[in-house]
C-alpha cells in the first residue's frame, strides 16, 4: 500500500484542515500518511529537521519545499523523479509556465505545486478610505500622496510589522511598482549587478525611507497579525501583506469590499508565492515510492486543489479550477495571474523565497532591514546592497 | 591485584564521559572546523576550499553587529544574573516562610519556552501596548520605555529577558551552595560581630568560589546560544540590531542554506568563548588545587 | 539582688528599638521578596490574562488588560483540540513522549554527572583537571554545529528518530553541566569523609552512594532542575531527531504557536504554553523541598 | 554594681527533650567561670544561649545589666571559641584572627599589632599565611583562640579551648589565660574537662549535670564541700572514694565502722559534733589516705588495710584496697613499698571527710 | 614473630616543607604505642601515613610483614579514630558505627550485637538514633571511637580520641581501652596529650618533636631517664625542673653547685660514678623536691631555699624558689606550712636526678 511521510509547516488551525483534506484524500485511496509537522520561522524549523533526517539516512517521503530550494536539494542528489504522475497527469498544460518551471529538476519534474499565494497586496480599511476620500492607490506617488493625508488626518497610514521579512515584503513591492517587473526581474531574479546598483534602486530605498514615515513608531517586532488587526480595528489605514492576510479578516468576521478591500500594490505584476511538495528519494522501497506518486497526483488534482485554496487563502496553481465558490479577493488573484503570467509580469516574490536560494536572498534582507530600521541613505543602501549580493555569490 | 583495579577505577568511571566528549564534542568541532574550510550549501560538502568563509564572514557587517552584540548582552547578563540570583539567594536563606512559593515563581520563567513569553514579553515592552502605555494612562504623559523599538536600547531587553529567564535557576545554584556552608561557622562570625552582610561576603560567598564557577560557565553557555530569546522577542530586530552570532549562525546554517560560512562563524565564536574561558577555567582550577 | 532585676531604662528602649529595626529589617527584606516576585510574574499575567480572553477581546482590546470576559475554551484546545498538523488532539499526545524522554534523560545525566563530579572532586589523579576543562569548554559548542554531525552519528547508530537517540544526545550535552554543579559542589565537602569511609573498608563506589549521595540533595535539585528544563524544553534536537511519533511537546507547542501564514490564535498559545510548562514546574516544586541546609552538620571540626 | 552576666531560670529544648532546666548563674565583672560536667550535660548549650546562637525555650539572660533574651549575637559584645573551632576555612590565620578587628573598623596598625602579639603568645607566627585546612588539631584550636583573644568584650566564653594542646602548651596556655583574666579584669564563662584548669582558673565553679545545676561554688568549696554525690564522684582524680559506712554515737564523736571483705570492720571515730544517720556514704579523698608516716595531722588515724592492686603513675603511686565494698584508692609517693596482696598501714585524714545521705545523695555536714 | 607495623625511614612532606623526617618505628604484635609530642609535630600525619591516607614522599611501610606503602586504605585492615571524628553527617549514629560492619559483610546479628556492646561500652546507647549534628562534643568523639572499636583490625590507630570527655568517663574509657588492648591483645598506635593516659596505657612510648623521633622506650624510661633535654622537659606536668649548674670531682663523688639570687649557692654532692663536664644541666621533677621530713632515702639531701610562690592545687601545694636562674618547682603535700617570701627547708632526691649536656641537650647519665 502507498505510504507517505510528509513534512510540513502547515500547522495552524486553518492550515491543518487544509493539508487534512489532502491526507483524507489519500487515505481514501488506501494511502498511510504519516504526518510530521514543523512550524517555525517561515519553513526554517523544518528545513533544519529535513537536514537531519536527510542525514541520518531517513529523509521524509515528501517535503514543503519551495522555489530554487527544490533544485538546491535536487543538486544534493537527494529528490526523486515524479515525471510519470506529472505527465500522466498533464500537469504542463494545467499549470503556468513560470510556476511549472520551478517544479522542474533538470528538465524533469521533481515536485508538485499547491497553491499561489499572491505577496503583492494591499488591505485597506474601507471606512478609513471612504471618510477620508481616498481610493486604492494605483502609482506610489499616489501612495505616498493618501498617506500624507492621513497623517494630517491622525490615522497612521501604513500598518507595518518591523520583522525583517515584512521589511523584505514591503521591499520587493515597491522594487516592483517602481522598477517595473523587467528591473524586478534583473535585480531580484537574475542579480543583475548594474540593476542592483542602479538609480532605479536608489529610488525604491527612498521610497522605503517615505515609507518609514509613515508606519508608527512601535512597529519594530510586530507580529503581521497585529498589524493587521490595526487595519480591521482603524488604527491604521493600510497594510502590504500577502493574501494570508485575509485569513485574519475573515477569521475576525470582516468582508472584502465591505469593511476592508484588497488590492494589488502600486505599479503592475504578479509576485507569487507557490507552496509545493518535493519528493525525496526513497531508494527501491515500492510502498513509498507508490505514496510518492499518489501524493502528487492528489496534490494537483483540481478537487484537493480547490478545498485546499478555500481553506487557505491562496488560489489553485491550476488554471482550470472553477473559482465560483472563491470570493472577489481571490477572484482578483486569480484574473491577475492568468492576465500577467501572459506579459511577463508574474514574478517570483524574494521575500518568500521563490526567487533566490536562501544566500543572496538573506543577503539582500539584510541590507533592507537595515537600511529600513535606520538612518543609512539610499546611497549606501545601494552599494551594501551590491557588496553583499557579490559576497553571498 | 584489586589495588590497581582500585587505582583505575574513577578513571574508568570517567572513561564514557571522556570519550563521548572526545568524538561528540571535539569531534564534532573537528567536523565543523573542516566545514568552515569548505563551500557547503544546504549540505556538508567535504572539499577543502580554503579560509574564504572567514573573508566573508569578516567582511559581513551583521556578523560584526552579532558579536558586539555578544559582548554588550553577554556581559550584562552574565553579571546581572550573578548578581540578582545571588542576592535572592541570599534573601531567600533568611528564614523566609513561603520560601517554596517564592522560589518557585523566580524559578518558573525558566519552564516556559521563550517562543511564547518571547510574546508576552514583546506586548510588555511595546510602548503601544505595554509598560509605557500603562504608565502614560496613570497620568504620567511623559513616560517613555521604548527600549524594544528602539535599535540602540533594543539589546537591553534580551538582557532583560534573558536576566528574566534565567536569573532564577542561578539563584537555585546559589542557593544549593549557601545551603551547603557549615552552620557552626556562621555562628562564629555572628559571635565575632561580624554584621550578616560582611558574614555573606567575606565568609560564605568566598567558600562557594567553585558555585561561582558553575553559575559562570551556565550564564556564559545561555548568552551563547542565546538564540529562542532573540527570535521570540526581536527577531534579531530592529533590523539586526539584535543579532547575536547564535541567531547568525542559525540563519546562515538553516535558513540561508550556508553551511560553511556557518561554521566559520561557529569557529570564531568558539575562539571567543576560548579565550574568555580558559583563563578564567585556568585560575580556578589552580586555586582549588591545594 | 535588687540591682539585678533592675532593668535600666535605656536598655530597654534600645532593645525595643532594636526589635523595631529588626521588624522594619524583614518587612523590607519581604518587600523586596514580594516586589521581585512581581516583576517574575509579570509575563505570566499576560500569558494568564491572555489565554483568558476570547480572541475577538484580543484583537480588540488592550493586549495587556485584564479579560473582560473569562473562557476557558482556549484551555480546552491547547489541551485537546489544536491542531498540531493534520491532527488535531492538542497537546495532550505529545506530553508523554517528553516524558518519556525527559525522565530517563535527567536520570541518567544526573548520575553519570553525580559519578563524574565525585571523581573530579574527591578522586583526583593526573591529568583529571585536564579532563574537566575539556568537558567543561565542551558546555560551549553551539547546538547548531553539534546537529549535523549528530544526525549522521545517530543514523550510523540507527537511533536516528526514536526516543533512545534523543536521550542519549540529551544525556551528552548535559554532562558537561551535570558534572560541573556535582564537582563544584563536592570540593566543598571535607575531605575527611573520604578518608573516614576508606578506612571502614568502602570502595569507591559505596563511598559515593552511602557517603556522597546522601549530602548531594540540594544539588541533586539543581541538577534534576536544569536537566529537566534542558530536556523538556528542548526544541532543536526534539525536532531534528524525532520521528513521526516521537516528537517532543515543544515541537506541538511550536507547531500550534509557530505558523507563519495561519490565523493567529494568541489565547491557545498561551494556553498550550503554560500546559506545556506544567511538568516542570511541577519538578520544581517537588524537587525544590530538598534544599536543605547543613547537611553536613557535625561532621568534623575545624 | 551589676552582674556582668545574669541567667534567670533559663530553659533550653530541642524538641521534646529538655536540655537546660532552670537554669540560674549569675557571674559578677571579673569572675571566672568554670562550668564542668559530664560529656553531654549541655555545657555547649548553656554557652551556645549566653551567646544567643540558639533561641532559648524559656527564662532571661542579661548581660551587662541589658536584657539580651532576644538580642542577635553580634550586638552581644562577646567573644567565644567554639568547641569544634568553627575557623573560617578559606581564610588564612591571620585573616581569621583579624577579621573581626577589620569589620570593627580597627586600623591597619593596630590590626597588625594584635595579631602579632596574639600570634606569638599562642605561638602561630609562623602558620599566620596558612588556611586552617593545613593545620593540626592544636594549631587549629589555637587559632580559634586567637580569634577571641584579639577582641576586648564584656564577655569570653570558651568552650573547651585546650583540650587539643599538649600539657606543656596547655600549662602555659592556661598562664596567658589567667594572666589575661587578672590584667584585663575580663570576665570569663569557660568550659573544660581538665579539673586542673578548672581548679587553677576558676573564682567560681559550676557543675552541670543532665542539664541541672549541682553546685556553684569556689573551687575550694567544690573540691573540699561537694553538695552532692555526684560533684564528689565528678570532681578530682582519681575521684573522691566513697565508703558506705556504718555510724554510732560514742559520746560526742562519731564511731565509724568500714565492712571488709574477710576480716573485722575497719573502726575510725570522727570527734567533731555532727548530726549523722545511722548510715552514711564517707567521702575521702584519695590524697587524705597515705602512707603511714607520711601523714600528719590532729585527725589522722591509722589502720593497716590489704592493698589489691598498685598503679605507679609517674610522681605517685595509687593503691587500691577494698573498704566497704567499694575499691578505695590512696594516692601515695612513688616510692612505696606497698606490694599487691600484701597489707600496708594506712593513714586517714578526717579532718578531710565529707559524708552523704545515702538516699538523697546530699551532704550530710 | 614479625613486627605488625614496621616503619622505615619514613618521610613525608606537603609541598617544600618536611612534616616528617626519617620516622623508624616497628611495633610488636600487642604493643600499645603511644605517640606524644608538641601540638603540630606530626602525629596525626604520621598516622594518616600509617593507615594510607597521606601519600609518603620516602621511606617504606610494613604492615604484619607485608610491604603496604602503596596499598590502599581499605585493605590496610586498620582501624582509626580521626582527630577531627569525621563522622558521616548524613547517618545516625548507629549507622556510623555499623557502616564499616556493613561494608565488609558482617551480618545483621552480629553488627547489631557488636553495636549494642559499644555503645554501652561507650556510654551513647541512648544517642543511637540521632544525626551527628545533634550530638555534643563529647558524644560525637565517642561515636567516633565506637566506629574503630566495633571491628577487630590488625592494627588501631587512634588519634587523641579521648581529649573532649570529662575526666570521670576518660578515666572509664581508658580502662576500656586498656581492656580491649590486654583482652584481644590488639596492637595500638594512639596519640594522646594527656600524660596519665600515655603513662599508663603505653607499653611503649614515642616523643616526636618538629617530625623527629627524639626518643623511645617504655613510660619508665621516658619518665625516669629522659634522653635529651626536650623530653625531659616535655614529659610530666608540671615539668622537670631543669637547674643548670657547674660540677666539680670531689674525690668518687661530684660537688654540684646552683647559684642562687642574693644567697650563697645551694650545693649538693652526687656519690654516683659518673663523668660529668663542669657545666650541666640538672634534670629533677617536683615530686623529687619535697618538704623536709617528707621524704626519705639514701641520697636525700636537704637545703634551706627561698619560696617565691606558693600554688595550691587541690591534692597537692606547689612550691617555686629561685635556683640556678631558674623557677624551680617543688611538689608538696597539700598541708605544708610554706609561705611565700619565706624560707623552706626542701629535700632534693638525688637518686633521681638527670645530667644534660647545655650545647647539646643530650643525657649524660
Ligand atoms: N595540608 C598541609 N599543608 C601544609 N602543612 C600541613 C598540612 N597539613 C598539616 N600541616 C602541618 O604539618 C604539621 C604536622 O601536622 P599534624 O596534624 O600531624 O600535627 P599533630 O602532631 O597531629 O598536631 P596536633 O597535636 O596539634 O594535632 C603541622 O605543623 C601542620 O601545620
Ligand atoms: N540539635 C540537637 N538536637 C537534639 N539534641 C541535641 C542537639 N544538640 C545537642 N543535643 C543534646 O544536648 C545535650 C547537651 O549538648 P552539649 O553540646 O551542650 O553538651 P556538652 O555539655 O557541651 O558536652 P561535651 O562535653 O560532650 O561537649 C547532649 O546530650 C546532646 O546530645
Ligand atoms: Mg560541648
Ligand atoms: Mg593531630
Amino acid at each position: 500500500e502507498p505510504t507517505a511521510e510528509v513534512l510540513h509547516w502547515w500547522t495552524s488551525g486553518g492550515e491543518a484542515k487544509s493539508v487534512a483534506v489532502l491526507q483524507e484524500q489519500f487515505k481514501e485511496r488506501g494511502g498511510v500518511w504519516t504526518d510530521m509537522p514543523v512550524a517555525g520561522g517561515g519553513g526554517d524549523a523544518a528545513m533544519t529537521a529535513l537536514r537531519a533526517r536527510v542525514l541520518s539516512g531517513n529523509p521524509p517521503t515528501a517535503v514543503q519545499l519551495k522555489g530554487p530550494a527544490i533544485q538546491e536539494w535536487y543538486e544534493e542528489g537527494v529528490l526523486a523523479d515524479i515525471s510519470d504522475v506529472a505527465e500522466e497527469q498533464h500537469w504542463g498544460d494545467v499549470l503556468p509556465a513560470q510556476i511549472a518551471e520551478h517544479m522542474k529538476c533538470d528538465g524533469h519534474w521533481c515536485a508538485a505545486p499547491v497553491n499561489v499565494h499572491r505577496v503583492n497586496w494591499i488591505w485597506g480599511n474601507k471606512k478609513i478610505l471612504d471618510d477620508n476620500g481616498i481610493a486604492m492607490p494605483t502609482t506610489w506617488e499616489e501612495f505616498n500622496a493618501a498617506a500624507e493625508k492621513l497623517k494630517a488626518a491622525g490615522i497612521t497610514p501604513l500598518a507595518h510589522g518591523g520583522q525583517a521579512w515584512q521589511d523584505a515584503t514591503v521591499f520587493e513591492t515597491v522594487v516592483l511598482g517602481m522598477g517595473g517587473p523587467e528591473f524586478y526581474q534583473k535585480a531580484l531574479v537574475d542579480l543583475d549587478m548594474d540593476a542592483l546598483g542602479s538609480d532605479t534602486m536608489i529610488k525604491v530605498f527612498d521610497e522605503m525611507r517615505v515609507l518609514r514615515g509613515f508606519v508608527d513608531e512601535n512597529y519594530p517586532g510586530r507580529d503581521w497579525n497585529l498589524a493587521t488587526a490595526m487595519v480591521m480595528n482603524g488604527e491604521a489605514a493600510f497594510q502590504i501583506m500577502g493574501d494570508w492576510a485575509k485569513g485574519e479578516f475573515l477569521a475576525a468576521g470582516k468582508k472584502p469590499g465591505v469593511d476592508f478591500t484588497c488590492a494589488a500594490t502600486p505599479g503592475h505584476g504578479f509576485l507569487y508565492n507557490v507552496d509545493s511538495f518535493a519528493m525525496f528519494d526513497v531508494g527501491d522501497d515500492a510502498d513509498k515510492v507508490a505514496g510518492q506518486k499518489l501524493l502528487a497526483e492528489l496534490i494537483v488534482a483540481p478537487s484537493f486543489q480547490e478545498t485546499f485554496n478555500l481553506n487557505k487563502g491562496s488560489i489553485p496553481v491550476r488554471t482550470d479550477v472553477s473559482l465560483d465558490k472563491f470570493d472577489d479577493c481571490a477572484k482578483l488573484s486569480s484574473k491577475d495571474m492568468n492576465a500577467d503570467a501572459k506579459d511577463g509580469s508574474l514574478l517570483p516574490s524574494y521575500a518568500h523565497g521563490m526567487a533566490l536560494r536562501g544566500e543572496p536572498a538573506g543577503a539582500i534582507t539584510d541590507v533592507v532591514t537595515a537600511h529600513f530600521n535606520s538612518d543609512m541613505t539610499s546611497e549606501e543602501a545601494v552599494k551594501q546592497l551590491q557588496d553583499a549580493v557579490a559576497n553571498a555569490m | 591485584m584489586s589495588n590497581l583495579l582500585e587505582r583505575w577505577v574513577p578513571k574508568v568511571v570517567l572513561a564514557p564521559t571522556f570519550v563521548a566528549v572526545l568524538i561528540f564534542v571535539y569531534g564534532f568541532i573537528g567536523w565543523t572546523a573542516w566545514i568552515s574550510l569548505t563551500k557547503s550549501k544546504i549540505m556538508p560538502r567535504y572539499e577543502i576550499d580554503g579560509f574564504d568563509q572567514y573573508t566573508k564572514l569578516f567582511a559581513t557587517p551583521r556578523w560584526d553587529t552579532a558579536m558586539n552584540n555578544l559582548y554588550l548582552f553577554g556581559g550584562l547578563f552574565i553579571v546581572i544574573s550573578m548578581v540578582l540570583g545571588l542576592m535572592l539567594a541570599i534573601f531567600l536563606d533568611q528564614k523566609i516562610r513561603t520560601e517554596g512559593v517564592i522560589r518557585t515563581i523566580y524559578l518558573y520563567p525558566m519552564a516556559l519556552s521563550m517562543i511564547v513569553t518571547g510574546t508576552a514579553w514583546k506586548w510588555i515592552l511595546n510602548p503601544q501596548h505595554g509598560i509605557e502605555a500603562m504608565v502614560q494612562g496613570w497620568g504620567f504623559a511623559g513616560f517613555r520605555f521604548d527600549w524594544l523599538v528602539n535599535p540602540d536600547m533594543a539589546i537591553y531587553t534580551i538582557v532583560l529577558a534573558g536576566v528574566w529567564q534565567s536569573s532564577g535557576f542561578v539563584m537555585a545554584l546559589f542557593l544549593a551552595g549557601l545551603r551547603s556552608v557549615d552552620g557552626e561557622i556562621i555562628k562564629a562570625a555572628q559571635v565575632d560581630g561580624i554584621p550578616n552582610w560582611r558574614i555573606y561576603t567575606a565568609i560564605i560567598i568566598p567558600s562557594m568560589a567553585p558555585i561561582f564557577l558553575s553559575a559562570f560557565i551556565v550564564l556564559s553557555h545561555l548568552a551563547i546560544k542565546s538564540f529562542d530569546l532573540v527570535v521570540a522577542l526581536t527577531g534579531g530586530g530592529p533590523g539586526y540590531a539584535t543579532d547575536l552570532p547564535a541567531t547568525y549562525m542559525y540563519a546562515m546554517a538553516f535558513s540561508r542554506g550556508n553551511l560553511g560560512q556557518a561554521a566559520s562563524s561557529a569557529m570564531i565564536m568558539m575562539a571567543v568563548v576560548f579565550a574568555i574561558v580558559v583563563p578564567y577555567l585556568y585560575s580556578e582550577l589552580r586555586a582549588k588545587h591545594d | 539582688m535588687t540591682d539585678a532585676t533592675y532593668v535600666s531604662p535605656l536598655a530597654g528602649q534600645r532593645s525595643t528599638s532594636a526589635r523595631f529595626g529588626r521588624i522594619a529589617l524583614r518587612a523590607g527584606l519581604y518587600a523586596m521578596l514580594i516586589l521581585f516576585a512581581l516583576w517574575y510574574l509579570m509575563p505570566l499575567f499576560v500569558m494568564i490574562t491572555t489565554s483568558l480572553k476570547s480572541l475577538d477581546e484580543i484583537r480588540t482590546g488592550s493586549l495587556v488588560a485584564l479579560p473582560r470576559e473569562i473562557t476557558f475554551e482556549p484551555w480546552r484546545i491547547a489541551w485537546s483540540q489544536a491542531c498540531t498538523g493534520t491532527q488535531c488532539e492538542g497537546l495532550k499526545p505529545f506530553m508523554w513522549n517528553s516524558v518519556i524522554i525527559a525522565i530517563p534523560g535527567v536520570l541518567i545525566s544526573t548520575l553519570i554527572g553525580a559519578l563524574n563530579g565525585y571523581v573530579f572532586a574527591q578522586w583526583r589523579f593526573r591529568g583529571a583537571n585536564m579532563i574537566f576543562a575539556l568537558l567543561l569548554f565542551g558546555c560551549f559548542i553551539p547546538f547548531q554545529v553539534v546537529l549535523l554531525p549528530m544526525a549522521k552519528m545517530l543514523g550510523i547508530l540507527h537511533l536516528a528518530g526514536t526516543i533512545p537517540g534523543l536521550i542519549l544526545v540529551h544525556t551528552i550535552y548535559g554532562l558537561g553541566f551535570t558534572t560541573l554543579f556535582f564537582r563544584n559542589y563536592y570540593v566543598t565537602i571535607p575531605q575527611e569523609l573520604v578518608r573516614a569511609a576508606k578506612i571502614d573498608g568502602a570502595a569507591f563506589f559505596r563511598i559515593f552512594w552511602s557517603i556522597f549521595l546522601p549530602l548531594s540533595l540540594p544539588i541533586i535539585v539543581v541538577s534534576v532542575i536544569w536537566q529537566f528544563t534542558q530536556i523538556w524544553n528542548d526544541f532543536l534536537f526534539g525536532v531534528s531527531f524525532s520521528g513521526p511519533g516521537t516528537q517532543p511537546v515543544t515541537v506541538a507547542l511550536n507547531n500550534i504557536v509557530n505558523s507563519t501564514t495561519g490565523v493567529k490564535a494568541y489565547n491557545v498559545d498561551m494556553a498550550s504554553a503554560i500546559i506545556a510548562a506544567l511538568p516542570t514546574l511541577f519538578v520544581y516544586v517537588v524537587a525544590g523541598k530538598y534544599f536543605i541546609r547543613g547537611l553536613t552538620a557535625g561532621s568534623v571540626k575545624g | 554594681m551589676a552582674p556582668i552576666l545574669d541567667i534567670k531560670h533559663l530553659r533550653k529544648s530541642y524538641g521534646p527533650v529538655d536540655i537546660l532546666k532552670d537554669i540560674n548563674v549569675s557571674i559578677e565583672p571579673g569572675d571566672f567561670l568554670v562550668l564542668v560536667g559530664p560529656s553531654g550535660c549541655g555545657k555547649s548549650t548553656l554557652l551556645n544561649c549566653i551567646a544567643g546562637l540558639e533561641p532559648i525555650t524559656g527564662g532571661q539572660l542579661q548581660i551587662a545589666g541589658q536584657d539580651m533574651t532576644h538580642v542577635s549575637p553580634k550586638d552581644r559584645n562577646i567573644a567565644m571559641v567554639f568547641q569544634s573551632y568553627a575557623l573560617y576555612p578559606t581564610m588564612t590565620v591571620a585573616k581569621n584572627i583579624t577579621f573581626g578587628m577589620k569589620v570593627r573598623g580597627v586600623d591597619q596598625a593596630n590590626q597588625q599589632a594584635k595579631l602579632k602579639e596574639v600570634a606569638e603568645l599562642l605561638q602561630i607566627d609562623h602558620l599566620l599565611n596558612r588556611k586552617p585546612g593545613q593545620l593540626s588539631g592544636g594549631q587549629r584550636q589555637r587559632v580559634a583562640m586567637g580569634r577571641a583573644l584579639v577582641r576586648e568584650p564584656a564577655l569570653f566564653l570558651f568552650d573547651e579551648p585546650l583540650s587539643n594542646l599538649d600539657a606543656k602548651l596547655r600549662v602555659e596556655m592556661r598562664t596567658e589565660i589567667k594572666k589575661l583574666h587578672q590584667t584585663l579584669n575580663a570576665s570569663i564563662v569557660y568550659v573544660t574537662h581538665d579539673q586542673i584548669e578548672a581548679m587553677t582558673l576558676a573564682t567560681k565553679i559550676v557543675v552541670m549535670k543532665g542539664g541541672v545545676i549541682q553546685q556553684i561554688g569556689t573551687p575550694a568549696e567544690i573540691y573540699n564541700q561537694p553538695a552532692n554525690l555526684f560533684v564528689a564522684d565528678f570532681m578530682g582524680s582519681p575521684a573522691m572514694n566513697l565508703i558506705p559506712a556504718k555510724v554510732a554515737r560514742d559520746g560526742g564523736s562519731h564511731r565509724i565502722e568500714i565492712t571488709r571483705p574477710g576480716e573485722a570492720p575497719l573502726v575510725l571515730s570522727d570527734p567533731r559534733p555532727l548530726d549523722l544517720p545511722g548510715d552514711v556514704i564517707m567521702g575521702l579523698r584519695p590524697e587524705d589516705i597515705a602512707e603511714a608516716g607520711f601523714r600528719a595531722g590532729a585527725q589522722v588515724q591509722q589502720a593497716s588495710c590489704m592493698v589489691d592492686m598498685v598503679e605507679p603513675a609517674g610522681a605517685d603511686t595509687y593503691v587500691v584496697s577494698s573498704l566497704g565494698g567499694r575499691q578505695v584508692t590512696a594516692r601515695l609517693h612513688a616510692e612505696t613499698s606497698a606490694r599487691a596482696g600484701q597489707p600496708l598501714d594506712l593513714a586517714f585524714d578526717l579532718a578531710k571527710v565529707s559524708y552523704f545521705a545515702p538516699q538523697t545523695g546530699e551532704r550530710l555536714n
